[in-house]
C-alpha cells in the first residue's frame, strides 16, 4: 500500500471503558481530523490508544500509512517509537524541570527540524518567553498548556495529537495558535488528529469531523 | 512458693548455671531466673538500680565496678556476699582436624603456626575478659609483639570459638570450659597458670534483694554439690 | 490449626517467647507510631530552627550502636536517672519489666517510622488541602481526611519497618533490660542466648524461622492494608 | 455597613505575582460577576485570594458585606471559615476517594440546605450518577470537572468562585450546566466570582464583566 | 581548620577509627545503592508472583538480630562457604577484611534503603513517564530523566538512612569479621570495646559525639542535596 493512497488516520479500534466498550473506525483524508463527541464518549481514550499509551483489545491504527498498531498482525509500536506530539488533556509537564527543559525534553528526536519550530520562534509564537527559566509548577492555567502544545511542536514528531489544547486560553491567544497550527498543517504537512468541543476552532481547523460517541 | 531469684550472669556460664539452676528446683525450690548476658551489661544495670539478686562477673574488674559505683548509700553488694566462685583455665586451641602441634611456652611459634594469612581468634583485647587474658598471657610468653597485628577480636569468647570451629582461623584462644563444649575443634594446649592473672568468676548478693531465694541460691552455687556441677563443665576449683 | 502447628513445632518456652516478642513489638509499634507521625509532619512542615537538629536527634538510635542506646536508656529510665525517678513517683519502674522492652524496641523503630512517614507527607499535594479547606474542613479535618489517608503508604512502610526491626532488636533491650525469661527474653534475645551455645544451630534456625513467619505475616498484612488504602482511602 | 447597601463583591487587592505586581480594585453589584483578560492575568490569583488561599500584600476582600481579608483591621479569616464554593482551575479532586465522597466531603457545612441542592439533584443535573461509585483517578476530563463544579455546589457555600468551570465540556453539557447555574444565582441568591474565556457563557451569566490584566 | 581541631580533640587512633568508618560506610552505602534502586523498583513496578517473598527477603536484615546476620554471613563467605570459595578462586577474600566490614554494613542498610526508595518511586506520577515515552524517550531514558529524578527524595532519604545504620552497625560486623584495628575496628566496634571497660564512659561519649557529627553532616549533605534536587531536578 504506498502512502500517496493511504488515508491520514485510518483507525479501527475496541476498547472496554468505563462501564461499556468503545468502538470507533474510520478513515480520514485531511490533515486536520477532529474528534467531537460529547463528555466521556472516549476522545481522549482513542488518542491514548494512537500514541500507544491505550491498548486496543483489538483492531488496526496506521497514520499517513504507517501502520503503529494492528492486532491481527502483531504490530505494536511502543510509544517512544510512534513519534507522536501529544498535547495531554490533563497537560502532564514535567514538574521537576524548567519550562525550558520540559520544551526541550522531545527535542533530541527533533535533529533536522524545519527552522519554522526553532525554540525561539515557538516560544514567541506561544508568547512563552519570559517563562522559560520558570518551574511548571508557578505557572498559570493557560501559560502551563502553551508550554504542553510547545513541548509536542518541538518534538519532532510525525503527527500530532491535541487533546482540547486550547481550552484554558484566551480568545486572542486561541486565534494566533489557530494560524499556528494552519502553519504546521501547510508547511510541514504533519497530521493532526484533534480534539475539541469548540465549533469554531473545529470548523476553522478540521478538514474532515468525526463524530464519537 | 517463693518468689523466685533474678540472677545475672557472664554470658559464658549458660550452660553450667542453667544446669545447677535444675539441681536447685531438685531440692524443691522456685527456678531462679537467669539472664544471660556481657558483664559489663549487667554491671551497669546494678549500678543503676536493677531488681537482681544475685550477679556473676566473667571477671574481677566488672565487681570491682559495681562494689565501687556511687549512688546508693552502703553500696550496690550486700556486705559479706563477695565470694570467688569458679576458676577457669586458657586454652589456645585449633579446628578439629588441624594438624597443629605447639607446646605453649616463651617464645614458643605462634606466629609460624598461623601461618602468612592466618589469624588468632579470641576476645576483643581489652573489652572481653577472654581477650585480656589471652594478651596477658602471650605478652608474658614474649609472643604478643609477634602476634599482635593477627589478632581477630570476637565480640565474645563463644564467637572465638566459633570462628576457629567453622575453620576461619587457625588458631583461637579461648577458656578451658569454652574449649570443652565444642566438639569441633581441638585444644592444641594450656596456658601455664602463671603467665596471666587468675581467671576467677566472683559472685554477690546485690544490695537491697530482700529474697532470702536469692541467698539460698547463693549459698547453694558456692556449696560442695553446687560447685560439683561446675566442675564438669571443666571450671577449675576455687 | 495453624496455631496447633505451631504449638507443636515449638517448646511452650519458645511460643511464650513468640508471644512475648509480639506483645512487645506490638506495643512499641502502636506507641510510638502518633509520636513519630508527628515527629515527621514536623519535619516535613515545620520550617522552625533547629529543624536539622531535630532530624539528627530523631536517626540518634540509628547512628549510636544499639549498646549505647540502650545504656543511655538505662541512665534515663534506672533508679537515678531523671525519667526514673520521675516514673518512680507513680510506681512505675520498666527496669527488668517488657514494658522496658518495648520502649527499647520503640526508640530502636523510631529513625525508621519518621523517615517513611516523613516521606510520605512531604509527597502529598498541598493544592489538595487548601481544596480541603475551601470546602470548611479546619487543620484537623484536613489533616484526618486528607494528609493522614494520603500518607498512609507511608505510615504502613514505617510500622512495617519499625515491625521488623522491633523483631529483631537485641543490643538495646539486653542492655537496657536485660534477659530476662518470660519478661524481656524476646526472640532476638533468645536467638543470641541460643547462639551462644555451641551446636545449637538447630535451636537458632527454628527461631530465627520464627521471626522471619512473623516479618512475613506483617508485610502480608500492611500489604493487604495497603492495598485496602489504595481502593477506598481509609483502612 | 448594613449587606443591602453593600456591594456583592468589594475586592481591593496587591500581590506580587510572576515577575510583576497584581492590582485589582473592584466593587460589583451582580450576583455573577465575571473576571476576564488574557491568560497569566491573574484571575485564578484573584480567586485564591478570596478563596483565602494566597495571602494579599495589602488590601481588602469584602464579599456580600461580610469581610474576608482587611491588611489593615488585621482580618485574615481561614479559608475553611470564608464559605465558599471552589471550582478550581486544576480541579484538585481528592484522589484517594470515590466521586461521591468526593462531592460529600463539603456537605457537613451544608445541614440546611435547599433541596436544590441535594446530592442526587446535582448528579443528575451534572449527569454523573453513573459515576458515583468510581475512584476519581478513572474519570474523563469532563467527568472530572463536572465532579468538582458538584463538589463545590454540595458544600453549603456562601459564595462560589468558579474558575473555566466549563472548559472541557461539551456544547450541550455547558448549556444545562449554565441553566443550573442561573438558577443557583436566581433561587438561592448565591454570589458567584466567575473566570471564563468564553464570550458566549460570560454574555449569558455576568451581570458584571471585570476586565483584568 | 575544623579537620585541624577535630584532630586535636581526638587520638590518632580515633582519627584512624572515623576515617575507617566513613571508608566502609561510604562504599556500603555507594555500593548497595544502586542495588536498592533495583530491588525497589522490582517491589514497586514488578507483578510477579513471589513478589512479598522477595519483599520479606528485602526486610530479613532487619528481622533477624544483627549477629545472625553476622552469622549467616560468616557461613556464607567464610573459607568454607558458598561464596567464599567461589571468591577464593579470583584470590579474593572479605573475611577479616575492611571489605567485609562494608559488606555487612552494605547487607544490613539495604531494607531500609530499598524501603525508602520503593515509597518514592510508588509515588511517581506514571503518567509522566508515559508522556515522557510519547516524546520519544526509551525506557531508559523515562527512567534516568523522569522516574529518578521524581523519586530522587526516597533515593536520598535511603541513601541517609543507610549511612547512619552504617554508622552504627555493630552485631553483623563483629561477628563476621570481628575486631581488627585498623582493618574492621569502624566507631560502633570501637565504642562496644569502649564500653566494656570500666569507667571508659567519657571514651564512649567522645566516639559516640563522633558518629553523631558525622550523621549529623550527612543530615546536612542530604538536605542542601534535596533542595538542590527539589530545585533543578538533578544532582
Ligand atoms: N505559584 C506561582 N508562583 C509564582 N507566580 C505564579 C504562580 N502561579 C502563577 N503565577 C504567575 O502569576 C501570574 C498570574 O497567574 P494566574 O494563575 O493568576 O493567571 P490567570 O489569569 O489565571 O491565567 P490563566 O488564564 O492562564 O489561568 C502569571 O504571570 C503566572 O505566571
Ligand atoms: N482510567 C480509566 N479507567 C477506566 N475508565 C476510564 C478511565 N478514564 C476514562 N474512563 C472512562 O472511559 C470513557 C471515555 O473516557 P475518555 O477520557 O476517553 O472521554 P473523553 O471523550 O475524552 O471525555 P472528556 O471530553 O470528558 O475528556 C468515560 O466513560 C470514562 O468514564
Ligand atoms: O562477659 Mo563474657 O560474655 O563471658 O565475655
Ligand atoms: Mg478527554
Ligand atoms: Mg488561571
Amino acid at each position: 500500500m504506498s502512502s500517496e493512497a493511504a488515508p491520514v488516520f485510518d483507525i479501527d479500534v475496541t476498547v472496554p471503558r468505563g462501564e461499556g466498550i468503545l468502538h470507533l473506525s474510520f478513515a480520514s483524508h485531511a490533515a486536520i481530523t477532529a474528534l467531537v463527541g460529547r463528555s466521556g464518549a472516549g476522545k481522549t481514550s482513542v488518542l491514548d490508544m494512537v500514541a500507544g499509551l491505550l491498548r486496543p483489545q483489538a483492531g488496526r491504527i496506521a497514520v499517513a500509512g504507517r501502520v503503529l498498531f494492528d492486532s491481527v498482525a502483531g504490530i505494536d509500536l511502543p510509544p517512544e517509537r510512534r513519534g507522536c506530539g501529544y498535547v495531554f488533556q490533563d497537560l502532564r509537564l514535567f514538574p521537576h524541570m524548567t519550562v525550558e527543559r520540559n520544551l526541550l525534553y522531545g527535542a533530541r528526536r527533533a535533529g533536522s527540524e524545519p527552522s519554522l519550530l526553532s525554540l525561539l520562534d515557538v516560544c514567541a509564537l506561544l508568547g512563552i518567553e519570559p517563562l522559560l527559566a520558570r518551574p511548571v509548577r508557578r505557572l498559570s492555567g493557560g501559560e502551563a498548556q502553551r508550554v504542553a502544545i510547545g513541548r509536542a511542536l518541538l518534538s519532532g514528531a510525525r503527527f500530532l495529537l491535541f487533546d482540547e489544547p486550547l481550552s484554558s486560553l484566551d480568545p486572542a491567544r486561541r486565534g494566533e495558535i489557530m494560524g499556528l497550527i494552519e502553519r504546521i498543517r501547510d508547511e510541514l504537512g504533519l497530521p493532526i488528529l484533534y480534539v475539541s468541543h469548540d465549533a469554531a476552532e473545529v470548523e476553522r481547523l478540521a478538514g474532515n469531523v468525526v463524530p464519537i460517541g | 512458693q517463693a518468689r523466685p531469684p533474678v540472677v545475672l550472669a557472664a554470658a559464658s556460664m549458660q550452660e553450667s548455671l542453667n544446669k545447677a539452676a535444675d539441681a536447685w528446683v531438685a531440692r524443691g525450690h522456685p527456678r531462679p531466673v537467669l539472664s544471660f548476658a556481657a558483664s559489663s551489661a549487667l554491671a551497669r544495670q546494678i549500678v543503676n538500680g536493677a531488681p537482681a539478686d544475685l550477679f556473676v562477673s566473667a571477671d574481677e574488674e566488672w565487681m570491682d565496678y559495681v562494689a565501687h559505683a556511687p549512688g546508693r548509700p552502703g553500696g550496690w553488694i550486700k556486705p559479706g556476699t563477695r565470694a570467688n566462685f569458679l576458676t577457669n583455665g586458657l586454652a589456645l586451641i585449633a579446628p578439629a582436624g588441624s594438624p597443629v602441634r605447639l607446646s605453649i611456652r616463651r617464645g614458643f611459634p605462634l606466629a609460624q603456626a598461623l601461618g602468612p594469612n592466618g589469624r588468632l581468634a579470641t576476645g576483643q583485647v581489652g573489652a572481653v575478659p577472654a581477650g585480656k587474658y589471652a594478651k596477658e598471657a602471650l605478652t608474658n610468653l614474649g609472643v604478643w609483639p609477634s602476634v599482635a597485628g593477627r589478632i581477630a577480636g570476637a565480640e565474645s569468647v563463644r564467637a572465638a570459638l566459633a570462628l576457629v570451629a567453622r575453620g576461619e582461623t587457625p588458631l583461637g584462644i579461648v577458656y578451658a570450659t569454652d574449649a570443652a563444649v565444642e566438639p569441633k575443634v581441638r585444644v592444641v594446649g594450656l596456658f601455664p597458670p602463671q603467665s596471666h592473672g587468675p581467671i576467677v568468676y566472683p559472685i554477690v548478693g546485690i544490695a537491697g534483694s530482700t529474697n532470702p531465694e536469692g541467698e539460698g541460691f547463693r549459698r547453694f552455687l558456692l556449696s560442695r554439690e553446687g560447685h560439683k556441677i561446675f566442675l564438669a563443665y571443666g571450671f577449675g576449683p576455687r | 490449626m495453624a496455631s496447633a502447628r505451631a504449638e507443636r513445632m515449638l517448646t511452650p518456652e519458645e511460643w511464650d517467647i513468640v508471644v512475648l516478642s509480639l506483645k512487645v513489638s506490638a506495643v512499641a509499634i502502636g506507641g510510638v507510631a502518633p509520636v513519630a507521625f508527628g515527629c515527621a509532619w514536623l519535619l516535613a512542615r515545620g520550617r522552625f530552627v533547629g529543624r536539622v537538629l531535630l532530624d539528627a536527634l530523631v536517626h540518634l538510635p540509628l547512628v549510636l550502636p544499639p549498646v549505647v542506646t540502650g545504656w543511655l536508656l538505662l541512665l534515663a529510665f534506672g533508679a537515678q536517672g531523671l525519667v526514673g525517678r520521675w516514673l518512680a513517683e507513680f510506681g512505675v519502674s520498666v527496669m527488668f519489666r517488657w514494658t522496658g522492652a518495648a520502649l527499647a524496641s520503640a526508640v530502636m523503630a523510631f529513625p525508621l517510622m519518621v523517615r517513611a512517614m516523613r516521606l510520605s507527607i512531604e509527597a502529598v499535594d498541598r493544592r489538595l488541602e487548601s481544596a480541603a479547606r475551601t470546602l470548611g474542613a479546619g487543620r484537623l479535618r484536613v489533616f484526618a481526611t486528607i494528609t493522614l489517608p494520603l500518607a498512609m503508604p507511608g505510615v504502613l512502610a514505617g510500622m512495617v519497618l519499625g515491625f521488623a526491626r522491633s523483631l529483631g532488636e537485641f543490643g538495646a533491650t539486653i542492655t537496657f533490660v536485660s534477659n530476662i525469661p518470660g519478661e524481656t527474653e524476646t526472640l532476638p534475645l533468645a536467638i543470641y542466648s541460643a547462639l551462644q551455645i555451641p551446636g545449637s544451630e538447630t535451636a537458632v534456625t527454628r527461631l530465627a524461622l520464627v521471626s522471619v513467619a512473623l516479618s512475613l505475616i506483617a508485610l502480608l498484612v500492611s500489604e493487604v492494608l495497603a492495598r485496602k488504602v489504595g481502593r477506598t482511602g481509609v483502612i
